[in-house]
């Protein structure tokens, strides 16, 4: 990797950061968000790290750009324009100030430490008991695994915290239709997403699958999933579900609760968390596949958002 | 065997079920509170030392959990005010209007996702393994608050974002420059460079943010006003607490060569100007919920003044222990507060402090509670609260503080003019409803009363056990590690 | 028995306060029942005690509350002389409560917070250790609130936030100066005294200032006696409480400890600290006189008389003499049982004639002879006639202040019975001379068992204050045992 | 640069000092971008900062150690999960701005 690709791929990523930050029209700071996404992912390709790279793209990007354009649709359909008001001089100068000046100090701090591959040493010889090859599923499902259990329950309590906003008369109901401006886009996604989803399924089954031994995991897995559910839904091919839905609650604390039951398993053991030997890799790979259905629903449902009163979509079929 | 890791497991075990079971999940806190008590008293009583390798992955790479004095302390406070507040919100559900339904069902699993987050941040010495707990700690708190204001929640969430970010800057500069982010392993290796103060003063900067310190505490007296008395309990009393441990683990076990006593008196100075201005706030608040909750504000000042008197202290047990202890009581009695708040105001004829009239008679033992916890919350005998201000002053005086002595003394007593000033207002009759208020029957049953005056009466109660909880408070102190003692390295 | 007498006396009020909390406003009997009856078993354990320590057995109970600090309950002679006091006091006061409020509203919480309030003063009086004495004290505080908001009308409520104001300030400023002793010397122990050398005299004044002043707002010294007279808005049993048997007494018996047990007389002596503190009683006494020489009202009349005794004890305690220190001790006791009479009597023609001013005392000795016989009683005590009780106060503090060199305290102590006699005696004058005004409203009509009770306590207490003038020199009179007091340490 | 550095500045210096700008301009864009969602925005443009130096200063001789990777992908799905949470939040306070009054539980009188 040449010097000079960084260069401009690092003035690249600020440059369209710059755009996402400071562009007064809301939508153009939302593509050049998820253009600065996927320039992101680059860098992290760049920097040897794909496992990264993959979950940039598709959860950085995709993910986080997919709700900020539903959000402010949602907005516009509300009256609220997505215009921020002006900034008082003071304000903006004084900020401008100190953030320069934090920039320079946080750039100096960063120069002041040597890279160093410290820790690869300590992950690489304790590789071979887990029986995968991915170092970072080996981070993510067993050095630190403890971790990962609690992200997957901050991503379920994201889920609950959404649905806690539902209005008086709308719980339980069904979230609201993600819908498309454009009748024709509505049924090009609809098309779409009825051939798609099988295929997303499949395809993040394999990032699953993968994720043992190549860049990939559940994360980013569960995000494919969630990107064809979403596209599903978007085009009608399927209906969003109730919140109460007694398999989609079941779909939903799947993952975080096998894993949770797999740590609590671990008691037996010898502690918490602790894998019996041998059985690393079935235990990891069991964690990983159901930890991926259950973080695609739910990536799926925060960005449906919480249910709303009066659902048009008849009961069609739910997913997971 | 080491069970440490029940702790967090538990409650995560009852968030799931709490979600299959959907509507009739609130029941779950009939198990969860016993349980969850027992695990805590448990924890308290384990032999010093004790501490668990998650997963038994070594240090650098691993994480650890650990029962210290501190981490037994608030997670046992914490088992009996989350119980109890669970078990309030069982007979004064959080979704009475607007949102009710949802309110009312995705509370419980936010209630057990915060106390899974506090125990596993109070437990661990993982510096990013917090940042996580925290984040389960803040989702759950923006969300509880959001079921009273909105707006308050929004404003709350996205200063809470940033204090993480902050936070998580400060860890990914450590753990370029160390390779690790386990405080005990930092304590061993912490160099004074630029790449550390800068972490450290970024951590710093965004965990003031999550503890609510003057003058980042603007957030907190909305949100923690607007929510039902159930949520603004737990905000109150967990939310601010986990912000204020982790800072502990800085200050004093990771990097206390590197902490100079200047930045010491700097954060000892805003928990003083805390004080001072969260009860003068609080004294010209005209209604009940938010003088509660600009108390807050200024108890959380008390926690930060003791940074400077454990670090100045010849022998710093005994102020350690007074700052422990302070967040202790403060939980207990804040939380009883806010629970006999919620049921006053239900049965008040408006939210204003001068619409409390008459409830002296008609709820007697609500107002108990709010007494008791008052009684706490300014540090009178005999409570948990005297106890801290005991030690903490003693501390001041020890060392010759007498500025932050004078803060410890006036800030009591200005907890007494704005605690009082509600108090004595129940103590008036009804308020516009002409002199007969005897005929107004107690308008709650002596059921709804038992949670707050249960934690009230545990916060009066802890100043009767000062020995055994400075015992326990003691427990692996940081100075106790001889790294921490020796003077500061050069770099 | 021997380490868990003081725990029993501190564990029977919490029994009544218990019950009367508990129990619904209705059973007003029970309540009363239960009230009495542990006030009764207290005053036998109490007699027990008396015996017990007059035999030179000392009790004590000890629990390390922080590391290095013990709550101590310790039943010397000095504070079986307080407790004994409030003891009797509550038992006559509870008897009185009865009858005058008889049913009115929020009784359980009056009743369950007055025995807070005995509480906090008995274990005022037991403890064995600065930190336990300061517990109590806050608690004494805290307890008595409820009681002056009881009515919760504007007044009460004022009255009580006032209270608050400077109680608390008080204490505020005393555990300052006990924490700031502390960090010097260690946890103080009053059976103990600490030694004091090698601190300096600027440091050790300073404390004994901030001491002095918090304590000395409960014994409403002047200039920190502005809530006492405000209080009086309380109704007339929380007035006997704060007067006689618990709020006042506590300040002043606080004063006495840190004279004797903390500092001790020499140290006091050596730094100059005495005669200060004599000259602002002596301050206190003629300005609390005069003040009640000008009050139209006949409660706030006893208020600042009030201000003005208590102070008396605290001339005793810093006179630094053998008969000053007996004549202030005495007084606690004397100035308790007078000034409860009177303010019983006061309280009972406030509720069956509605006399609330001192014009309107006209005649009222012919229509309620056995309450103006008991006032008459208490307030030439106070005036310091013989045979009564107040007597033989004022006669010792005299002998004590020429023993000490003070002759001048002579004469405050002339000047301010003289001033006592010019706002007690017009008194006695309009209640047995004048005819009663031809448009008194009629006496109201009690039943007989509820008059009795409420005229009984009051006429009992002057009895005592006979008594304890008449019978000064037998064994068990306030005299003899604060003599024995006396001998046992104070005179070294 | 190459004056701070003893060597030419590596690849993970780049990133990590892009990281470093990145993190400031987005704390500039949320002081000055007033409204909600574009706050969130930059939140998320800040929090991609944090990442790349957290990246670009793990980087050993040929690639990212895993810790660093592992603790980025965590961070990112907190990241997501919190801007979902957030944007629901936006979204409803515009449909029906509960004031802290109407907040106040057991009161729909109030």
């Amino acid at each position: 990797m040449s010097g000079a690709f960084d260069l401009i791929l690092c003035l690249m990523i600020l440059g369209t950061a710059g755009i996402a930050l400071f562009v007064r029209d809301a939508l153009a700071a939302i593509a050049f968000f998820i253009a600065f996404g996927n320039l992101m992912g680059l860098a992290w390709l760049s920097l040897g790290a794909v496992n990264v790279a993959l979950a940039e793209i598709a959860i950085g990007a995709g993910v986080t750009g997919i709700l900020l354009i539903l959000a402010r649709a949602r907005l516009l359909a509300l009256g609220d324009p997505v215009h921020s008001g002006d900034t008082p001089t003071w304000l903006w100068l004084g900020a401008f100030a100190a953030c320069t000046s934090f920039s320079v100090l946080l750039a100096a701090t960063v120069l002041s430490i040597t890279p160093e591959s410290g820790l690869d040493r300590v992950v690489a010889p304790l590789m071979p008991g887990l029986g995968i090859e991915n170092r970072v599923t080996g981070v993510l499902l067993a050095f630190r695994a403890y971790d990962t259990l609690l992200e997957s329950f901050v991503l379920l309590g994201a889920l609950v915290a959404v649905w806690s906003l539902a209005p008086a008369r709308a719980w339980p109901g069904r979230p609201a239709e993600p819908r498309m401006a454009d009748g024709q886009m509505h049924q090009v996604a609809g098309a779409s997403g009825r051939v798609l989803l099988p295929v997303a399924l499949v395809m993040a089954a394999y990032l699953v699958w993968a994720g043992s031994d190549l860049p990939g995991g559940a994360f980013q897995a569960g995000t494919v999933l969630a990107g064809g559910l979403m596209l599903a839904a978007m085009g009608g091919a399927i209906g969003l579900p109730r919140s109460d839905r007694p398999l989609l609650r079941a779909a939903l604390v799947l993952g975080p609760l096998v894993f949770l039951a797999i740590g609590l398993g671990g008691i037996a053991a010898g502690g918490f968390l602790i894998y019996p030997k041998g059985l690393a890799k079935a235990l990891i790979v069991t964690i990983e596949y159901t930890l991926f259905l259950s973080i695609g629903v739910t990536l799926a449902l925060l960005v449906a958002g919480p249910p709303v009163a009066d659902s048009p979509v008849p009961d069609a079929g739910g997913n997971g | 065997m080491n069970l440490l890791g029940l702790l967090v497991a538990v409650p995560l075990g009852f968030m799931v079920a709490a979600l299959l079971l959907r509507g009739s999940g609130r029941w779950l806190i009939l198990a969860a509170a016993p349980v969850m008590a027992g695990l805590a008293l448990w924890l308290a009583l384990l032999p010093p030392g004790t501490t668990l390798l998650v997963g038994n992955w070594d240090l650098p790479l691993g994480i650890l959990l650990r029962a210290d004095g501190v981490a037994r302390l608030m997670v046992l406070a914490g088992a009996l005010v989350i119980g109890a507040i669970g078990l309030h919100a069982l007979v004064d559900p959080p979704g009475g209007n607007d949102g009710g339904a949802a309110t009312a069902e995705t509370f419980w699993p936010l209630l057990y996702l915060m106390w899974a987050g506090a125990n596993a941040g109070f437990l661990t010495t993982d510096l990013f393994n917090l940042y996580v707990t925290l984040e389960m700690v803040s989702l759950a708190a923006v969300a509880l608050a959001a079921m009273g204001s909105l707006a308050a929640a929004l404003r709350y969430f996205m200063i809470a974002m940033l204090g993480s970010l902050a936070y998580l800057l400060g860890v990914a500069l450590l753990v370029a420059n160390y390779n690790t982010v386990d405080v005990t392993l930092l304590a061993q290796v912490a160099r004074l460079d630029l790449a550390t103060v800068m972490a450290l003063g970024l951590m710093t900067a965004g965990l003031l943010i999550k503890a609510a310190l003057f003058p980042m505490h603007g957030w907190l007296p909305p949100a923690h006003a607007a929510a039902p008395a159930p949520a603004s309990a737990l905000l109150s009393a967990i939310a601010v607490k986990l912000g204020f441990v982790i800072l502990l683990r800085l200050w004093f076990e990771a990097f206390p060569a590197i902490t100079g006593s200047a930045a010491l008196h700097v954060l000892g100075g805003l928990g003083a100007a805390a004080v001072i201005y969260g009860s003068i706030q609080a004294m010209r608040q005209d209604r009940l919920k938010p003088l509660v909750a600009y108390s807050t504000v200024a108890q959380v000042g008390y926690l930060f003044l003791a940074f400077p008197l454990v670090a100045g202290a010849v022998e710093p047990s005994s102020a350690w222990a007074g700052m422990t202890l302070h967040g202790v009581a403060h939980m207990l009695a804040k939380a009883a507060m806010f629970l006999a708040a919620g049921l006053m105001l239900k049965a008040a004829a408006g939210d204003r402090i001068a619409d409390l009239g008459g409830l002296a008679q008609a709820m007697p033992l609500t107002v108990t509670a709010f007494g008791l916890a008052a009684v706490s919350l300014m540090g009178l005998p005999p409570s948990g609260g005297f106890t801290a201000k005991f030690l903490l002053l003693s501390a001041a005086i020890e060392q010759g503080a007498f500025l932050y002595a004078g803060v410890l003394v006036v800030g009591g007593l200005l907890a007494a003019v704005y605690l009082f000033r509600a108090l004595s207002a129940c103590f008036a009759p009804l308020a516009g409803a002409g002199p007969d208020t005897a005929s107004r029957g107690p308008v709650t049953g002596g059921v709804k009363a038992v949670a707050p005056l249960a934690l009230a009466g545990l916060a009066i109660v802890m100043g009767f056990a000062g020995t055994a909880l400075v015992d326990v408070s003691a427990i692996e102190v940081p100075w106790a590690t001889p790294t921490v003692i020796q003077p500061e390295v050069a770099p | 028995m021997m380490t868990f007498a003081p725990l029993l006396l501190v564990f029977l009020p919490l029994v009544a306060a218990a019950v009367s909390f508990a129990l619904p406003e209705r059973l007003s009997s029970w309540r009363n029942a239960a009230n009495l009856g542990v006030a009764f078993t207290k005053l036998l354990v109490v007699a027990y005690l008396l015996n017990a320590t007059e035999a030179g057995l000392v009790f004590e109970w000890r629990y390390e509350f922080l590391p290095d600090n013990d709550l101590v309950l310790r039943l010397d002679k000095l504070a079986l002389l307080f407790v004994t006091l409030s003891v009797f006091l509550w038992l006559m006061t509870t008897i009185y409560a009865i009858a005058y409020f008889d049913r009115g509203p929020n009784l359980s919480r009056f009743f369950g917070f007055f025995n807070l309030c005995v509480l906090a003063a008995t274990g005022v009086a037991m403890s064995g250790t600065a930190i336990t004495f300061f517990l109590f004290y806050e608690l004494l505080t805290l307890a008595t609130w409820p009681l002056v908001a009881h009515k919760g009308d504007d007044k009460s409520l004022r009255a009580g936030r006032i209270y608050l104001s400077y109680t608390l300030a008080g204490s505020v400023a005393f555990l300052a100066g006990i924490l700031w002793l502390q960090s010097l010397v260690g946890a103080i122990e009053f059976a103990a005294p600490p030694d004091l050398t090698g601190i300096p005299a600027l440091t050790l004044t300073l404390i004994f200032i901030l001491c002095i002043g918090g304590l000395g707002v409960k014994a409403a010294i002047f200039p920190l006696h502005g809530w006492l007279p405000e209080a009086m808005a309380a109704p007339a049993p929380v007035s006997a409480l704060l007067h006689a048997v618990a709020v006042v007494k506590a300040g002043a018996f606080g004063i006495v400890r840190m004279i004797y047990d903390v500092y001790g007389i020499g140290t006091v002596a050596d730094l100059g600290l005495g005669l200060p503190l004599a000259a602002l009683a002596s301050v206190t006494i003629l300005y609390g006189s005069v003040r009640a020489l000008m009050q139209t009202d006949l409660k706030k009349r006893l208020a600042y008389s009030t201000v003005s005794q208590v102070s008396y004890i605290i001339l005793g305690a810093s006179l630094i003499g053998p008969y000053a220190v007996i004549g202030g001790l005495v007084h606690l006791v004397h100035q308790g049982i007078m000034k409860i009479t009177l303010f019983m009597c006061a309280g009972a023609l406030a509720n069956r004639m509605g006399i609330k001013a001192i014009a309107d005392l006209d005649g009222a000795g012919r229509l309620m002879p056995v309450t103006m016989a008991a006032f008459s009683v208490g307030a030439l005590g106070m005036i310091g006639l013989p045979p009564v009780a107040g007597f033989i106060s004022k006669w010792y503090l005299g002998i004590g202040a020429l023993q000490s060199d003070a002759a001048w305290v002579v004469a405050v102590l002339a000047g301010s019975s003289l001033l006592n006699a010019a706002y007690f005696l017009p008194l006695l004058y309009r209640a047995w001379l004048l005819p009663p005004p031809a448009d008194r409203p009629a006496i109201r009509e009690l039943a007989t068992t509820r008059d009795r009770m409420l005229i009984l306590p009051a006429a009992v207490t002057a009895l005592v204050s006979l008594g304890a003038g008449i019978f000064a020199s037998l064994p068990f009179s306030p005299l003899a045992w604060v003599t024995l007091i006396a001998e046992g340490g104070y005179l070294r | 640069m190459e004056l701070l550095a003893p060597e030419p500045v590596s690849a993970g210096h780049i990133y990590a000092v892009t990281g470093a700008i990145l993190t400031a301009l987005g704390f500039y864009a949320f002081i000055v971008r007033r409204h909600a969602l574009r706050q969130l925005l930059a939140v998320n443009v800040v929090g991609a900062g944090v990442f790349l130096i957290l990246g670009g200063l793990g980087r050993g001789p040929d690639a990212i150690d895993p810790m660093p990777q592992a603790l980025v992908i965590t961070g990112i799905v907190v990241a997501v999960a919190l801007t979902a949470f957030g944007a629901a939040m936006i979204v409803r306070l515009a449909e029906a701005p509960r004031s802290p009054d109407q907040g106040k539980a057991g009161k729909p009188d109030a």
